[in-house]
């Protein structure tokens, strides 16, 4: 779960990061009212969860009122690489002469933390850590032990800091950590970390993920939830099913049990020259009412010409998929779109019993459902 | 032969008194597995379908001489009852949990890197020797023993792969599920190990997918240390970069490595054949046998 | 520093430990007000800083205001081991079916932190600990990653808590942990943990001992230590001139730098047929000034009759060292006390240059200054 | 020969800038000990005493070479300052800071278990060969080079012993001050097994102190590894129980163990005399060569 910009802002601010004055606003005379109060100039900015929002003219600065109304009412409302701008920050602009850049993440094949810091912020960080990774210190943490104060000064010493900012920068990193472990955090991350004319620095940006598996014992931010979420409708129906639920651009809906059977699935559909719709994963052990809804959730995506229903029973039951299949389908006069369905593995044979073949086609192998399902799909299209 | 698990393994279930443990207690006993206990705080003394139930996993293992453990114990607290498990002289840990927050598995990870415990998982289906035991919550009916070692991130992927080698007649030594979170305990690497001092495996079926490293460098390793032949699956490869495909192991960082074209590319350089299709992986183990 | 039982108690209940009610009292006044407040019958616990307070009198059952105010009289102002009475404890009396005993403390040949958990509580624990090791169930911990919950329920089952307490008991034992962590404690008990007739928990009694090395970071304890000390007068002066200073039984005073060499004159001092009045260590790099507060000090023992100052130094200096005995005792006519003086190490030929051997006794050895300090010890004594 | 440092041992200071660092730094350097940087953060590029002084323990020991480190850090950044020294590849550290809060070396010492470093301290007088290396702020004037290993919890009575042996002629391989807290890196165990395996020590002089049981766990491994002579003393013998005796190691806890007499009994069971007077500690030394 991606925090909003504010959101992260507030959660720096209280841990004692320092962050330009702002306010959060939802309408014009709410950003001239908010300008007023910290002093222009301002920089407004789109409250959307997509990344390189200031290319897509998501954050303009303003030096007086006029500016900040044209600002505003360009920016509330605009449609942000397929998000609604329904917030924007107002925020203090700051004077700076350096940009720094300093992150927590999870370094998965060391299996444990690593704080990040470069001198090289402000511009896009993945670019740097490509293109010249040793402009990036980095320092892996011990996660029984927690960051050393040690490891957050020699970080900062390694990314060649100006020393005069070195306590500071530490200071900001140790914070960071701190969050990132305190919060449940998966990315805690400052770009860029402004220094300002009179040496002091100041977080322009904030980036927080949060674990969603710990989400049950973080209650004050499974509350910023809520807003987090945005942009797609289906997605959020999807989140509200409990399902694990990608759009994608294609026109074959899938649906199926267990991330890795539901990706080679989508890999298939492209493979036999289709194109997916959809990663939908019912989980493990879905009862008929689950099975049910996941159809009714793929029929809803306009883009969906065809369905492939690919299951594989371990804890999920064959008679329980073909129980919902036929709940689903059995409430249409005339089926909406073509639904292939494989069943394999626990009870498929009494699922097949039970499944109406009237309203599905059947398919034996991954192989064959996928084909059929493309070849369903390509007939719509012609 | 097999690895990790055999007809010797005696099993502790931890969290046998609820209802997936309590289902798959049954399940596991069912196909022959020799459950020996269950450890539940405050439910020592209770027995669930014959099993003795203990109130902490030491007892457990003292009374029972277990040596192999199986979690299924809610994700605010499986990553207690891993560091319980592993302050024990278990074998195997054996975590079936899904859901079990990062920095809990960081912390684990840590206490596992101390001690000579095999972990499987978390958020995995766990492990089979065919015909001897299961641990886990795989369907022990689509397996059969044989001599293909396999081992996978994925649980349903798994039985599709093991479904397509079973149909034609090719059996398993041991299938292993390592599960999909960005933190577990053994990797393809240990189980690659495995496998390759087993001697009755003549083939290994991998199957891996986007998100990490592990299978480049698992393809490094068996570049280096295998030579029993390897045959490859890379599911994801039509997954859009940065998006969260079910499995938190499965985000493509958008970067070079982490991709299934990084993944694949890995594997054949290190000369194992990656399949299109599960049908194709079994095409490959079955050209080794 | 010890705490006090009221305000360890203090420190237990604001973490969520069940505690008894109670009032801090120092008059009969203020026992029978508390008392009342509280509700017949309470204990009236003297509140020293000694083992054995109850069998020593300094613990009475209250059942009316009569009772309440006998037991005030009795043992406020009272010399308990010692320690003066001023202050009592007015606290419930608890009705209990069983007394547990749950501590934390380090085990120094681990090296880590030890939880401790008995049915056995209520009696003199560390008689148990040599009687019945058994009966006290130890759970050692990591300190890297603190006591694990599954830790503290293995520590309450294989104690062989009842079943119906052991989430109860556990959750107390987690809490003193943390405690134990938070506080820097060196160790922290409750004995006896009594089990109420409705089957809760309540902490009769609370020891919290904490780190004094670490009370630099634990400001609140630190205000709590003016009141902790206690007892004896020039204990409390070395403390306040930051020497390490135990009072004993014997007649001949001693003064060193460096823990193990001080014990080694106290042996020697006995092994001579002499008894130790002190233990002092001016510790590392004394300058003169500390040296004469020390003889000073030992000076203000009235037991003490003849005084051994035996240094060798390292970064300790022999000039100023044979300054500051100069000076301190320069200022009397008549020396009180015989002082015998052995000088080695880092400058001894300067400060024997420097000593006034009318003041004091000089011998070369440390054998020969402690047979000397005794033998004129001895010679008052006749 | 000698243990631990010789004339090869490169030396960084940590808290070179400190008036502590800095006098010790002048004194080691006079005594011919190879300092070859200081650490201190945010006085990278400075010189002390001609030593260049780097940022971070990690860059001198790069720069320089450095294969060992002196801590002279207030107790308050002791602990991280030793958690810095053990995270790069030094041989060994050395811990001169006292007052360091015994949480923090419960935490160190268990990073100390993971690494091959030896941690000498806190709260100790440092380790010197004579007329080769100083570390720490042992008065190098009272020792000389001879055939004695030394090792002992408290500094000015390791001086006393010393000077005994020195008196008569007798010099040391190598003296060790491993500290008198009651958390500690380096043990008596440790000490006694390096001056096992050095050629060149034909006797060693132990000096403990009452509290913990060290002395005792000393007195078995002596007995069932040791075969170079060892005599030893033990101060606290008058030392009340339950009183806290300067060192926070020397408290007598007034159970079986920990007790002057336990220790004492322990060593003779083990072969090694104990002298009742640092006097007579040299009497068996000099009875052993």
């Amino acid at each position: 779960m991606k925090l909003h910009e504010y959101q992260a802002k507030q959660v720096f601010a209280d841990a004692g990061i320092p962050t330009p004055d702002s306010q959060l606003a939802s309408d014009v005379d709410g950003v001239l009212t908010a300008a007023d109060e910290i002093g222009y100039p301002v920089a407004i900015k789109a409250q959307v969860q997509v990344g390189g929002r200031g290319k897509a003219g998501g954050i303009k600065l303003a030096a007086d009122a006029d500016e900040a109304r044209e600002a505003a009412d360009e920016i509330l409302g605009m449609d942000l690489k397929g998000y609604h701008v329904e917030q924007v920050l107002v925020e203090q602009a700051v004077d700076f002469t350096d940009e720094l850049y300093v992150g927590i993440t999870l370094d998965r094949g060391a299996g444990k933390p690593v704080a990040m810091v470069s001198t090289k912020g402000g511009v896009d960080i993945e670019a740097v850590a490509e293109e010249t990774p040793e402009a990036i210190a980095q320092e892996h943490i011990d996660p029984s032990f927690g960051m050393h104060p040690y490891q957050a000064r020699k970080a900062v010493y390694d990314a060649g800091v100006d020393k005069a900012l070195a306590r500071d920068v530490s200071s900001v990193l140790s914070t960071l950590y701190d969050l990132w472990e305190r919060k449940d955090g998966s990315d805690a991350e400052i770009n860029p970390l402004m220094v300002t004319g009179d040496g002091e620095v100041i977080a322009a940006d904030a980036v927080m993920n949060i674990d969603e598996d710990a989400l049950f014992r973080q209650p004050e931010l499974a509350e910023m939830e809520e807003d987090a979420a945005g942009g797609d409708e289906l997605e959020a129906k999807a989140s509200e099913y409990g399902f694990d639920y990608v759009r994608l651009e294609g026109n074959v809906g899938i649906i199926g049990n267990g991330a890795g059977l539901v990706m080679t699935t989508l890999d298939l559909v492209d493979h036999y020259g289709g194109s997916p719709a959809n990663f939908l994963d019912v989980g493990g052990g879905a009862k008929a009412a689950r099975i049910a809804n996941a159809l009714d959730m793929v029929f809803a995506d306009e883009n969906v010409d065809s369905v492939v229903f690919n299951i594989f029973g371990g804890i999920t039951r064959g008679d329980e998929v073909a129980k919902g299949i036929n709940e689903a389908l059995g409430q249409f006069d005339e089926i909406p779109k073509p639904v292939v369905v494989r069943l394999a593995g626990t009870n498929w044979e009494e699922g097949m019993e039970i499944l109406n073949e009237d309203l599905v086609t059947v398919e034996a192998t991954l192989e064959d459902a996928v084909k059929r399902a493309v070849e369903y799909a390509s007939e719509v299209n012609q | 032969m097999s690895v990790l698990v055999d007809d010797d393994t005696r099993v502790v279930v931890q969290g046998i008194t609820g209802g997936e443990g309590k289902f798959h207690t049954e399940q596991m006993l069912a196909y022959g597995t020799n459950v020996v206990a269950g450890a539940v705080p405050g439910k020592g003394g209770q027995e669930v379908n014959g099993v003795p139930v203990y109130d902490t996993v030491a007892e457990a293992v003292e009374a029972e001489d277990a040596t192999a453990s199986v979690v299924f114990v809610p994700p605010a607290f499986a990553g207690d009852a891993m560091f319980e498990a592993l302050d024990t002289d278990l074998d195997l840990v054996v975590a079936i949990t899904e859901g079990v927050p990062t920095q809990d598995m960081a912390r684990v990870n840590k206490r596992l890197s101390e001690t000579d415990t095999y972990l499987l998982g978390p958020n995995c289906p766990g492990l089979i020797t065919p015909g001897e035991a299961k641990l886990g919550i795989l369907p022990g009916n689509i397996f059969t023993s044989g001599e293909v070692g396999l081992v996978s991130r994925s649980g349903t992927l798994t039985y599709q792969v093991v479904d397509n080698l079973t149909q034609r007649g090719i059996g398993q030594t041991t299938a292993i599920g390592i599960g999909g979170d960005p933190i577990i305990g053994t990797t393809f690497i240990d189980a690659l190990e495995l496998f390759e001092n087993d001697p009755d495996t003549k083939a290994i079926a991998m199957c891996g997918e986007i998100g990490g490293e592990d299978e480049e460098e698992a393809a490094a390793y068996i570049d280096e240390h295998v030579d029993t032949p390897v045959a490859g699956f890379i599911a994801g490869r039509t997954a859009p970069p940065g998006k969260r495909m079910g499995h938190a192991g499965a985000i493509v960082s958008g970067s070079g490595t982490g991709t299934a074209e990084s993944k694949i590319d890995a594997l054949n350089d290190a000369g194992v054949p990656v399949g299109d299709t599960p049908e194709e992986v079994a095409d490959h183990i079955e050209s080794f046998l």
